[in-house]
């Protein structure tokens, strides 16, 4: 029986899982911290613990995001685009685009059949085109990450921001709610905005479907109506988004092992 | 207006960040100056700021012949006479600290403008307000993340060996950058001079979209820095100028050119059209 | 109330496509250009409706995005996303020319992605040497050949001289409206003028023609006028398709009273020349008289073999002092799209120009979108200070 | 040249580097030759025979956008481009341009070559010879160089074909003798400014080396479709200009090439690559961000050999040319060839989007590539924007997949490596994704 371990050392949080003959077994999250090699390590602590097994059991174990370098004891880093493809190919082997909203970027990916991925965009180094941006104004409004996403589809009057920086933004919502603007219409403007950046990197690598979205954005049911909306598409969502990427990291670390043989 | 009775001109400038108000006579004496945070709660006390100034200078509202609306909220402050940009307050006023200034750099809590001056007058500028990158905004958010006052910053950051490097331009995403480096034992005061750095040569790369011919002065909230006036200098590699008083000019600037207008409107036995004197708070998106 | 001239205009400027669909109702084929290279005279002979291919600066560019990168010029990008979008599906066939390189460039992904049933590129020299004058006369003879096999009919000189005949008369009636911005306050506002220009770029050139007349005629009536302003600003620089930024101008404190642009004076301003075989008039004016950074003139050398910066710069830009004069203009707003080569490298020549003969100037650079012009409003309020 | 690793994992070729040192060599030479009161010409890459008329005439030629390419690599852009920028241009625009332009200040500034000036510098030019083909900078910026220059501009036009209607009946002929007149028109200028005749003999004789120099340099070009590929990228840049930018007698530069055939000829045969283990065979498209060469290297360390360039940087297919009595069409037959013989076959085949995407994709069917590296520059519009078509087409006609880089070639703020690194591992999945679509549809490689 194998063990295999796929670690994802996300900029906000870092996701692990452990996989055993292609089943998932266990999935676990900590914030990344600051010191991403201390993150890594409790994450497999945390995993091994869950499974009851110990390190030495784990056949293989992949790496991937952006502190993917930070783990030492994995046997191969690959980038978090390739296993999240992998990983939302095993969730839903239908989908041939995923949509993944991290905290750092949003970048979409087109997949083959099996899982390789075929083509992707990546958004720019700003936080306007990330799920930091939902953060930044989920924080300013005291509103809890997990409420956004319900309170925005409340909405029914949508603030359009008029800046296209994360940091004005921020501003902006303070005085919009000092202007008595509801908290929803805020949100629901933010989440417009990112959807749009979304839809631009849609254009550079093109539809096709079944689409799907992971990461942390995954989470959010408003940015999900936002990109439904824009894209004129249904989106499948998995179980536990932001898992995905981990999930596919796991998956390469099979198919190591199985090239080996 | 009665002639012989002595002139009081205001300006006010809404910043981003802090409203500045500046009241001065008709000897271009200034009477009275007041500085207070702008901020999304504060920002209808515009009013209030200039009751400060008022208070003051021991003047009646109704005696200022003239007030001066500038800054990016100049459009909703009810009860200014005019409204001019703070590219023409700024130069104004920093022509009247530093007759000798040619080239002038302004770094405000939300954007960062070169100017560039001729007898006084505004004849060129560049303008960043897009990106919070570079602005004072950047710094604001630092201390924040940071837990330091933004007063602290540029005396810690003078006490730094080993500046580091900050790879991150996106503010956001910068600050996580403080945050690792920190954790990873860097010291916070070569930290903060990196960021210092990072302000300062973003500015001067746009500030060289002008040519740049001395004296060079550099105003706004973010000269009060010392650290960035520091980095401003390196990257400049010349002397530049600070007023004491970095935040006001463009108050000053206001209030000089709400006597100019009173001036020349006189001189063609006109009067310049007054708002109401009365103190009501300022609105937002006008 | 009576329909007016301006307000025809205006509606036609806000709906662009209802003429067109209406002439296509009717029977007519229309043919879209780009720019102001291709012959409209040839088109309008053989009884097509030449219409100008323009953007839209409220639609967000999104499809072109697959097709034409970000660091092409917006305006271009919005051109061809309303051509993806199906906004252009009443065109019977386009005409592009070698204006800029990159409207060149779009000719082609236009031809790629959209394959029209008629489509004709028209390659424009560069310079005016005397070989490229002759080469461009040849290729107008091959335009003309594409138009005839497109349409089964004959160009005939007849119908080419009558139809430069109609095409000039459109040009004196433009100058005319022109003239009426002299006057201070002017006659027509910068945004009327605009909204005029778009609406004859949306109409056989006979229609367009009645339409100035109804507007010269009432603007010279009228009592209503733009109030007078303490700046009189002349516009130069990339084309500029919309009312937005002229209308950012005049809402604070400015009357724009002349311009340097395509979509303006730069498209009228010179008539076709009569001569013996009307493709000389044609080539002539299209290569030579069309007063566009986009071609390159040599200033001529004499006995010394050294170039003269001020004489260089009279050359190219000495036309703009006499518009300054004419039109009594105090401040030039020099303005360029983002990605535009032709008119950036013109920026700091034309800043020499300006300062060299004592009228102000601005340089603005901007993106093509509501949004972002905003941006602009403290620039150009910035500089009406300091020329106020 | 900062961040080249120690290691080299790209097998340079012996014989690049005289050729890389012939171009190198033009500048000290027009140096000298200004010192002598010789004339020098600023000029752009024209292939169309200008080079050869000024060789004709002894006038030393340079090339300020080769001259940008080395700014960029020793690193003496940045100053240069300050200087464009406080002049007023705006910074979107060609980065060799605005290289050149500050330049060109600093030189008015200080009344002489600036001091740090890269290779010795560029010295004043007499002239200054643009051109009417390839982008709308290529004219413009010559002319804008009149602000720090009294050198007169001359524009060298080209007929725009490649494109349907070139190729309308008697159309080629047209623009053939257009092509000759331009380049008499060129010669009388020249003529009247420098006070002298061309000596026709030399031309001719400038003229027919010039043709054989293109030949033998495509035939070296030619043998990079052996598997693996012996010659990298790397190489052909670093060779290039010296056909590209008519660095020396053109006589000697075919000797040069003659040499490095023999050299990839003999690797070939051997079954030698340019790196150790070719996993990936990958087109370039267009030019190369020159600051960060040493990305290669790294690409190489992964198995990433790069085969071909754009054509537009190749010479032209040779065509036979003995029939053409005049030598100016001789050379404008070839030039023509240049701006077609890529393309002739797209429409042969009914497509007529000409030059966009047709030689990309033989080029990729040609040289077996996995993959076509595109490296849109945020200062040029040329060499991007035909990208996303040539993208496009790659994939629908041959499953061929694209990565995308984005950069420039001067400015090294403009290209992020670590996210162009993790962009190419991506990418290597793709690449072996579209081996196996390939081999289903039945492609060759
Ligand atoms: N409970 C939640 N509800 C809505 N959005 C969430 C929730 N949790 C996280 N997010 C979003 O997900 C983002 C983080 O996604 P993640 O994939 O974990 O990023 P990273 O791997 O970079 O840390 C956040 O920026 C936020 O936008
Ligand atoms: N005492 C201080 N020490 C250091 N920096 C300061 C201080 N006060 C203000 N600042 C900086 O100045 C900025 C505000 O500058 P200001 O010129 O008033 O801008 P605005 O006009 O947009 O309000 C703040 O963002 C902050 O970075
Ligand atoms: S615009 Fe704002 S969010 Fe984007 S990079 Fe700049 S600071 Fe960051
Ligand atoms: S605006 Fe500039 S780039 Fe765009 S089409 Fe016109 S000339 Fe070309
Ligand atoms: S092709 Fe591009 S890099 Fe070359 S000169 Fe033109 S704009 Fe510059």
């Amino acid at each position: 029986m194998a063990y295999f371990m796929g670690i994802d050392i996300g900029s906000g949080a870092s996701k692990g899982v452990v996989t055993r003959d292609g089943e998932l077994l266990a999935c676990h999250l900590l914030p990344s911290g600051v010191n991403y090699r201390v993150a890594a390590d409790k994450l497999r602590a945390a995993l091994l613990a869950r499974t009851n097994i110990s390190a030495e059991d784990v056949t293989g174990t992949v790496a991937t995001g952006q502190g993917a370098a930070n783990v030492l004891f994995s046997h191969q880093q690959v980038t978090d685009i390739r296993s999240c493809a992998r990983g939302i190919n095993r969730v839903f082997p239908s989908v041939r685009t995923v949509i993944d909203v991290q905290a750092q970027s949003s970048q979409v990916i087109r997949l083959s059949e099996s899982g390789q991925v075929t083509n992707f965009a990546v958004s720019e180094k700003c936080a306007a085109g990330s799920g930091r941006f939902l953060e930044v104004i989920a924080n300013v409004l005291r509103v809890e990450l997990e409420a956004i996403g319900p309170l925005s589809l409340k909405s029914r009057n949508p603030v359009t921001f008029t800046t296209g920086c994360a940091v004005f933004g921020e501003s902006e919502a303070i005085s919009r709610v000092a202007e008595g603007n509801a908290k929803e219409d805020i949100l629901a403007g933010v989440h417009k905005a990112l959807a749009d950046k979304i839809s631009v990197l849609m254009e550079r690598v093109g539809l096709e479907t079944d689409c799907a979205i992971s990461g942390g954005g995954g989470l959010d049911v408003g940015l999900i109506r936002s990109v439904e909306e824009n894209l004129e598409v249904e989106l499948l969502v998995p179980p536990q988004p932001r898992f995905v990427t981990a999930l596919g990291a796991a998956i390469m670390a099979e198919e190591l092992e199985k090239e080996k043989d | 207006m009665t002639p012989g009775k002595p002139l009081y001109f205001a300006g006010i400038d809404l910043g981003s960040t802090m409203t500045k108000v500046a009241i001065i006579g008709a000897d271009e004496q200034i009477l009275a100056r007041v500085e207070a945070h702008t901020g999304a709660e504060h920002r209808r006390l515009a009013n209030k700021v200039m009751e400060q100034a008022l208070a003051q200078a021991n003047l009646p509202f109704n005696e200022i012949a003239c007030v001066v609306a500038t800054g990016y909220g100049r459009i909703n402050v009810p009860f200014a006479d005019r409204q001019v940009t703070e590219l023409t307050c700024h130069a104004r006023g920093i022509a009247s600290l530093f007759p000798a200034a040619r080239t002038a750099l302004d770094i405000g809590g939300q954007d960062a403008k070169g100017l560039k001056l001729k007898n006084g007058k505004l004849t060129d500028f560049v303008m960043n307000d897009k990106c919070a990158a570079g602005t004072g905004r950047f710094l604001e958010v630092t201390a924040r993340t940071l837990g330091l006052k933004l007063e602290e910053l540029g005396s810690l950051s003078l006490k730094s060996r080993n500046r580091v490097k900050i790879s991150n331009t996106c503010t956001v995403f910068a600050q996580q950058e403080v945050i690792s480096r920190l954790s990873e034992g860097v010291p916070l005061e070569d930290i903060v001079a990196g960021l210092h750095e990072a302000i300062a040569s973003r500015a001067v790369g746009m500030l060289r979209q002008l040519k740049i011919e001395p004296a060079v002065v550099f105003t706004g909230g973010v000269a009060k820095n010392s650290g960035v006036v520091r980095a401003v200098r390196e990257n400049l590699g010349g002397e530049v100028l600070v007023p004491d008083d970095p935040l006001i000019s463009g108050a000053v600037g206001a209030a000089l050119l709400g006597k100019e207008f009173t001036l020349k409107a006189r001189e063609k036995g006109e009067t310049v059209p007054r708002k109401e004197r009365r103190l009501t708070e300022a609105t937002f998106f006008g | 109330m009576a329909e007016t001239g301006l307000n025809r205009a205006k509606e036609i400027c806000q709906d662009r496509a209802v003429s067109a669909r209406e002439l296509k109702a009717g029977g007519r084929k229309i043919i879209g250009y780009l720019d102001i290279f291709p012959v409209l005279e040839m088109m309008t002979a053989l009884d097509l409706v030449p219409y100008r291919l323009l953007g839209d600066i409220n639609e967000p560019i999104t499809r072109a995005d697959t097709c034409l990168p970000t660091v092409v010029c917006p305006f271009l990008r919005s051109v061809m996303d309303l051509g993806l979008k199906g906004k252009y599906d009443f065109l019977d066939g386009v005409v592009m020319a070698h204006g800029c390189e990159v409207s060149e460039k779009t000719a082609h992904i236009w031809r790629i992605y959209l394959d029209p049933p008629y489509a004709h590129f028209l390659d424009t020299p560069h310079t005016t040497h005397p070989s490229a004058r002759q080469q461009f006369k040849a290729l107008l003879k091959y335009f003309k050949e594409t138009l005839e096999v497109f349409t089964g009919k004959e160009l005939s000189t007849e119908k080419l001289r009558e139809a430069i005949r109609i095409h000039n008369r459109q040009r004196a009636l433009v100058r005319e409206l022109y003239h009426l911005r002299k006057p201070d306050p002017p006659l027509v506002s910068g945004v009327e003028t605009v909204q005029v220009l778009i609406a004859l770029a949306s109409l056989p050139v006979a229609e367009g023609n009645e339409l100035l007349r109804q507007v010269i005629g009432e603007v010279k009536q009228r009592k209503n006028g733009p109030p007078g302003k303490p700046a009189r600003l002349m516009v130069w620089g990339s084309i500029i398709d919309n009312t937005a930024l002229i209308d950012l101008m005049e809402s604070i404190g400015a009357n724009v009273v002349m311009d340097d642009t395509s979509l303006g004076s730069r498209a009228y301003f010179p008539p076709v020349e009569p001569t013996d075989d009307p493709l000389d008039g044609l080539a002539h004016r299209y290569l030579v008289a069309l007063n566009s950074p986009r071609t390159f003139r040599e200033t001529i050398l004499n006995k010394i073999n050294k170039k003269d910066y001020l004489t260089d710069l009279e050359n190219r830009f000495g036309y703009l002092k006499d518009y300054a004069r004419e039109w009594s203009v105090n401040g030039v707003i020099l303005q360029v799209l983002r990605y535009c080569d032709i008119h950036g490298y013109e920026v700091p020549g034309l800043s020499d120009y300006l300062d060299h003969i004592g009228l102000p100037g601005i340089y603005l650079e901007h993106d093509y979108g509501k949004a972002a012009l905003a941006q602009l409003r403290t620039r150009v309020q910035a500089f009406l200070e300091i020329i106020g | 040249m900062a961040e080249e690793k120690k290691k080299r994992v790209i097998n340079r070729l012996k014989t690049m580097y005289p050729l890389r040192a012939l171009v190198d060599g033009t500048y000290e030479k027009a140096i000298a030759a200004s010192r002598e009161g010789k004339p020098v010409a600023w000029c752009m890459v024209n292939w169309w025979g200008g080079d050869a008329i000024l060789r004709a005439m002894d006038v030393a030629a340079i090339y300020p956008e080769d001259y940008g390419a080395v700014c960029a690599a020793f690193g003496a852009a940045p100053a240069y481009l300050a200087s464009a920028d406080a002049d007023g241009f705006p910074t979107h625009m060609c980065g060799y341009a605005r290289n050149c332009l500050g330049y060109a200040a600093q030189m008015k500034e200080s009344g002489d070559i600036p001091p740090e000036a890269p290779m010795g510098g560029m010295p004043r030019p007499t002239l200054l010879l643009g051109s009417g083909y390839f982008c709308d900078t290529r004219y413009k910026w010559f002319q804008s160089l009149g602000r720090y220059l009294d050198a007169p501009v001359w524009v060298l036009e080209m007929p725009h074909p490649g494109v349907k209607e070139s190729r309308l009946k008697g159309a080629r002929e047209h623009d053939i003798s257009f092509l000759v007149a331009e380049l008499e028109g060129f010669i009388s200028f020249l003529e009247r400014l420098l006070g002298r005749k061309v000596d026709r003999d030399r031309l001719t004789e400038i003229i027919d080396d010039t043709i054989e120099m293109n030949r033998v340099w495509h035939e070296v070009n030619e043998l990079r479709r052996a598997k693996p590929c012996p010659m990298h990228s790397r190489d052909f840049w670093s060779s290039m200009p010296a056909a590209l930018y008519m660095a020396a007698d053109p006589r000697v530069t075919a000797g040069l090439y003659r040499e490095m055939y023999d050299e990839v000829k003999s690797m070939a045969d051997s079954h030698l690559g340019a790196i150790p283990e070719e996993k990936y065979r990958l087109a370039f498209a267009e030019l190369p961000p020159w600051h960060s060469l040493g990305f290669f290297n790294q690409l190489a360390e992964r198995g990433w050999n790069f085969v071909v360039e754009s054509w537009a940087y190749h010479p032209p297919k040779p065509i036979d040319l003995t029939r053409v009595t005049n030598p100016l069409e001789r050379i404008a037959s070839l030039t023509y060839q240049y701006f077609t013989g890529y393309f002739e076959d797209a429409f042969a085949t009914g497509d007529w989007w000409g030059y966009f995407a047709h030689p990309y994709l033989e080029l990729a069917r040609e040289y077996r590539c996995d993959g076509i590296m595109l490296h849109p520059l945020l200062t040029c519009r040329t060499a991007t924007n035909h990208l996303m078509v040539v993208q496009d087409q790659l994939m629908k006609k041959l499953k061929v997949p694209s990565l995308i880089i984005e950069g420039d070639i001067v400015d090294l703020n403009l290209f992020d490596p670590a996210d162009a690194l993790r962009k190419a591992e991506t990418f290597e999945e793709t690449m072996s994704h579209y081996r196996k679509v390939r081999q289903a549809a039945g492609l060759a490689w």
